[in-house]
């Protein structure tokens, strides 16, 4: 399977995602000005900071002509992943409910969060499952560094009633991590369809015991294993 | 091409419509002395008109000549088998193995974080960034030195606040992580704050690029952000003269803007991995000036510039003004006239503006034109090297220079006040509610986070690592100019040795009061004479620095602060250090722990500061060489992979070491050091209040919990890994891992703190960041 | 024509640098100020105003959470 | 009273903000556009609106970097 990871002027974590994708499959960048996702089966909006996140993070790149092809991508089913700031330009291009805000802290704030995984039975989680005839019934947690200044993520009360019934809350901050003020403790929300996924903190930053956990991993071996089984 | 203009040429003021041409009023509020200027004028035949007089009082400033450190610099070691560029270029490189290189530098933005800290720290980032990139490197990682007046006034937390967001702004923008670094809270720094920022980069070793600018006829190409106003007479007029509170004289403030930065970054990347660029230079203090006359020195050519041809922000901007504006994210390159088409092709790729606005000639003269009108000639040799080098006067003071620090912690409080104390100092208690606010993981390659371990820990490609850390205790340095430099380096050797790293080169920034007097004179040399010293003996050459003077005002000079940056590497990625207890049951050695030493020295250390001591004159000698050997032994140790832990003992002596190994993961342990009383000369230890002084008799030894002196470290792990450590330097296996309290018997007393104790008292700098 | 564009957070949300503000206020000695709302300010010469609706819908304001005042010369 | 303070990037001084906003307005259709600059908007309900400048200096505005205007309901 192959990932797609858009690339802004002002994208950061754009290579930490490929590298992060091509652990689990093939990888590459796709340049803002382009409309050709080449072939992408999933693609991945990276973090960092977008147009330097001038007015408000994600707002200018949502414009790219690149994410005219991923909102197609989208609507035809294709799996897209926001990180961070690829979050926040998956919520002002509307692919995703909601808004991101600035921290309730006011600061930019790097912290290695533990994040539990409200859903293990998506497209983007499935990996996260505990293996099965295991009696533990509490949510399965990840530890994955988050860093950021605008993410406190904020809908509608209506809207936030929906997500939930509905199933689309797939991350919360476990207990005493949500620094950032998100409402309901929401970490990362899926669209209706299920096949668009966006998260505050950074999966890709976390693939690799050396350089902190692997828990990230797991949500690109979701993926894979949605895209692989898709083609089967 | 090139009369002679009228304005440079005639006598003053004859061109009709020209402004008053310049004076030597005009010259002094420059900054130059009047000899300066009398030399300026026989270089020139005849007086500088507006545009050399200002390009000139910014070459000839301390900032971009040097002018009071050049000598002392000279006798540095710069050499040694891993420096592949040293002092001279706008970064230095060490080589690390796999074809790479290492750019390193640290460089202060002292002056601008005061007036505007969070644009000036954030541009010092960005300034330091474009110094790696300027030779070829991709920027991989920044480190910042912080120093402030005492955090209980307003105006030091302001400062820190804007500093430290500034730093985090441009850093987690541009997508360097920022990996560690330092801060001080010390009354001498409360008019003059220090904003120190390191920077490393990574390139494959042939594409590292030079600045000097070669063949004539070849183009002169400025790319990146327009030029408007800012910081006209900025940083390169303000380092060279104290800081009044005059605020009428406030420059314009540069604003950074790390995403022109960022675009900036790779857009010359890209060029150079094209092959398209002769040579390139970055545009930090003094612009344009400073960039173009360091180019044609450095090649020894001639460079004729039209201030027509740059891109403006701002309409009117006069020539002298293109000239010396430090509008921030720009280069300059030499191109050849046949790329110059691609050259400007790739601006437009990444969205930076770049324009041709000269040529390289042979004349060995910098013309400036305004279009068809020659505005300014200026011989570069006069512009770069004739500024006068002035000897320094150094006189040890005869009265101590600093006030003694006012007092927080009672003479007669116990060992475990004193340790509470210690650990919520602002020197000593945690750092994170800074560190948090900086990316530290970015581009993949942090494999030691801050607080993790001694050094930041950057993975390279082939499973081996470098690790950098930056340290310098001005108070010591104050103390003894001469011995508190060495104990900076071996300190930051003492970091990379903790994770398993062998010094590879060093940086520094010699922050400083005005040399004028001969007491920073003296400061200034012995602490230059102890860097060298140290550097040589460690083999960690000085690959590149930054000299910032004249850090005093009314209240008095700043701490001598020469900052000492380190890079190093380690063979395995995998096995670097960790400074956290980290296993139940694990043995602590006392290492380095020199039994013949005599009385540890509470002098000059945090515990005294904290009792309102005044500063010694002078630190407690110690052997260089053995202090080496510890560190060899204990880098070896760490490599072998079998420790769980290291951590160099600093601030606050071993009680406070090991209180910092039990909070990194949460695991208590219990120590008996009785064993140190066990010594030849036990009978000089003691508490060495100065005499006179209320003599409380605590019952535990106050100088073997909190003194400070080089070459000791704790390590935890298995009993016989730790015992092996033995025939290379001491090793008192002084107790285990175990509960959750720090438990230290000493002298039939045993001080006992909970985890949730010490942990309370080290997160005392979250109340500055509400 | 100088066009000016008012954004502000809408009215419910939380307002954290508002709070902030509104919490420094009283430490440097001004008393009685309320209900502090921090927002953006922009501010363009543009020769269309009728695209400046558009302009706020699409781009200069994220609807969902801000509302938006347009303010033209002379209104 | 409801104050209402108008916070933007001195002139000369580089406003990022207000350049990217402006060079991404082109591409979505927006065209005859300049000068963009983007600032803070403050509102605030006051009992001494003889403070305001004073707030303004100290708190609201950066000083070095920022002009202020000071908006008053009927003013
Ligand atoms: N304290 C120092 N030790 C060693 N080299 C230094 C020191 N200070 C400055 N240098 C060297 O002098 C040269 C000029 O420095 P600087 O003016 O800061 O360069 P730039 O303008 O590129 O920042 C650089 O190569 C720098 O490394
Ligand atoms: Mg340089």
């Amino acid at each position: 399977m192959k990932f797609g990871v858009l690339q802004f002027p002002g994208s950061c974590d754009e290579v930490d995602a490929l590298l992060a994708a091509r652990r689990v499959g093939e990888a590459e960048l796709i340049w803002h000005g382009e409309r050709d996702l080449r072939g992408a089966d999933a693609i991945v909006v990276p973090g960092g900071f977008s147009y330097g996140d001038y007015l408000r993070a994600g707002a200018i790149a949502r414009f790219a002509p690149a994410m005219e092809a991923v909102i197609e991508f989208a609507e035809s089913g294709g799996l897209v992943l926001g990180i961070c700031n690829g979050f926040q330009v998956l919520c002002e291009a509307r692919l995703l409910p909601g808004a991101l805000l600035p921290n309730a802290n006011l600061r930019f704030t790097f912290r290695q969060v533990e994040l539990e995984v409200a859903r293990p039975d998506t497209s983007f989680t499935s990996a996260c499952a505990r293996a099965a005839g295991t009696a533990d019934e509490t949510p399965v947690r990840l530890s994955i560094p988050a860093k950021h200044s605008w993410g406190r993520y904020h809908a509608e009360e209506r809207t936030l009633d929906e997500l939930e019934e509905r199933g689309q809350v797939l991350l919360r901050y476990a207990p005493g991590q949500n620094f950032n003020g998100s409402l309901r403790d929401i970490a990362g929300v899926c669209n209706a369809r299920g096949n668009v996924f966006g998260l505050m903190p950074h999966p890709e930053h976390a693939v690799d015991a050396l350089t902190g956990s692997t828990d990230g991993l797991r949500i690109f071996e979701s993926m894979r294993l949605t895209v692989e089984g898709a083609h089967v | 091409m090139s009369e002679r203009p009228a304005t440079a040429d005639a006598p003053a003021g004859t061109e009709g419509e020209a402004e008053p041409p310049p004076t030597l009023a005009d010259a002094l509020t420059l900054g130059l002395t009047g000899a300066e200027y009398e030399l300026i004028c026989a270089k020139q035949g005849g007086p500088p008109n507006q545009v050399e007089l200002a390009m000139y009082s910014l070459l000839w400033s301390e900032h971009c000549a040097y002018k009071h450190s050049k000598k002392l610099l000279r006798t540095l070691p710069t050499e040694g088998p891993h420096v592949v560029m040293g002092p001279g270029e706008n970064a230095g490189a060490v080589d690390v193995g796999g074809g790479l290189v290492c750019a390193f530098k640290v460089e202060s933005h002292n002056h601008p974080s005061a007036v505007e800290p969070f644009q000036g720290a954030a541009t010092g980032v960005g300034g330091i960034l474009r110094d790696i990139f300027a030779i070829g490197a991709r920027p991989i990682a920044v480190l910042d030195s912080l120093r402030f007046g005492e955090p209980s006034g307003t105006r030091s937390r302001y400062l820190l606040d804007g500093a430290v967001a500034g730093i985090g702004h441009y850093g987690n923008s541009i997508g360097v992580p920022t990996v560690g670094g330092e801060v001080y809270f010390e009354a001498p720094y409360e008019q003059n704050c220090l904003v120190n920022a390191m920077a490393l980069g990574l390139c494959p070793r042939e594409r590292l690029v030079r600045s000097a600018a070669a063949g004539v006829g070849n183009l002169l190409v400025l790319f990146g952000a327009s030029t408007g106003r800012d910081g006209i007479g900025g940083a390169s007029v303000l380092a060279s003269a104290e800081l009044g509170d005059d605020e009428d004289k406030r420059p314009t403030v540069q604003v950074g803007d790390p995403f022109e930065e960022k675009k900036l970054l790779e857009c010359s990347l890209e060029l150079l991995q094209r092959g398209l660029v002769v040579a390139l230079q970055d545009l930090g203090a003094a612009g344009l000036t400073s960039s173009a006359a360091e180019m044609a020195s450095k090649g020894g050519v001639g460079i004729d510039i039209d201030v027509a041809k740059v891109p403006l922000r701002e309409p009117d901007l006069e020539p002298f003004e293109v000239m010396v504006s430090e509008s921030q994210e720009r280069m300059l390159c030499v191109v050849t006239p046949r790329d110059l088409e691609q050259v400007l092709d790739l601006c437009e790729k990444w969205e930076v503006g770049g324009a041709a606005i000269g040529t390289v000639t042979e004349t060995g003269r910098l013309h400036v034109y305004d279009g068809e009108r020659l505005v300014g000639d200026m011989p570069v040799s006069a512009l770069v090297d004739d500024c006068p080098l002035y000897d320094l006067a150094p006189a040890k003071p005869s009265e101590p220079i600093y006030p003694p620090p006012a007092a927080t912690l009672a003479m007669d409080a116990t060992p475990l006040q004193a340790l509470l104390a210690l650990l919520a100092s602002p020197n000593i208690a945690s750092r994170r509610p800074l560190f948090e606010q900086y990316d530290a993981i970015v581009q993949s390659r942090t494999v030691r986070r801050p607080e993790q371990a001694d050094a930041a820990v950057l993975a390279l490609p082939d499973s081996s690592a470098l690790a950098v850390s930056i340290d310098c205790n001005g108070r010591r340095v104050a103390a003894d100019p001469y011995r508190g430099t060495i104990e900076a380096a071996l300190e930051c050797a003492a970091n990379l040795a903790c994770v398993g790293a062998e010094p590879l080169g060093t940086t520094n920034n010699l922050n400083f009061g005005n040399p004028e007097k001969p007491h920073i004179a003296w400061q200034l040399t012995e602490a230059v004479r102890g860097l060298g010293e140290a550097c040589r003996a460690l083999e960690a050459p000085i690959v590149g620095g930054n000299v910032s003077l004249y850090n005093e005002g009314a209240a008095g000079p700043i701490y001598p602060t020469p900052v000492v940056g380190m890079v190093g590497r380690l063979p395995d990625a995998a096995r670097a250090g960790r400074l956290g207890f980290a296993r139940e049951g694990n043995a602590i050695a006392l290492v380095g722990w020199d039994p013949q030493r005599g009385a540890p020295s509470l002098a000059a250390s945090e515990l005294a500061k904290l009792r309102g001591e005044p500063l010694p004159d002078g630190l407690p000698p110690f052997d260089v060489q053995r202090v080496i050997a510890t560190q060899e032994a204990v880098r070896a140790a760490v490599r072998v992979g079998e420790l769980s832990s290291a951590h160099d003992i600093a601030e606050g002596g071993l009680a406070v070491a090991l209180a910092e190994c039990c909070l990194a993961n949460g695991l208590g342990a219990r120590v008996e050091l009785d064993a140190l009383t066990r010594a030849p000369s036990a009978d000089a230890l003691g508490d060495d209040t100065p005499a006179g002084a209320d003599r409380p008799n605590p019952s535990l030894p106050l100088p073997i919990l909190f003194a400070e002196y080089p070459g000791r470290f704790l390590l935890s792990g298995p009993r016989a890994a730790l015992e092996a450590l033995a025939p290379q330097t001491s090793v008192e296996i002084v107790g285990v891992v175990t509960g959750a309290a720090l438990e230290i018997a000493l002298a039939g007393e045993t001080l006992v703190a909970t985890l949730a104790e010490l942990a309370e008292a080290h997160r005392a700098l979250a109340a500055l960041f509400p | 024509m100088r066009a000016r564009v008012l954004i502000r957070p809408k009215a419910g949300i939380l307002d954290p640098q508002g709070e902030a503000v509104q919490r420094a206020l009283p430490a440097l000695g001004f008393t009685g100020v309320e209900n502090v709302h921090i927002g953006r300010l922009v501010e363009l010469d543009v020769a269309d105003a009728g695209q400046l609706e558009e302009m706020c819908e699409k781009l200069l304001a994220n609807p969902l959470v801000e509302d938006y005042e347009i303010q033209l010369p002379g209104s």
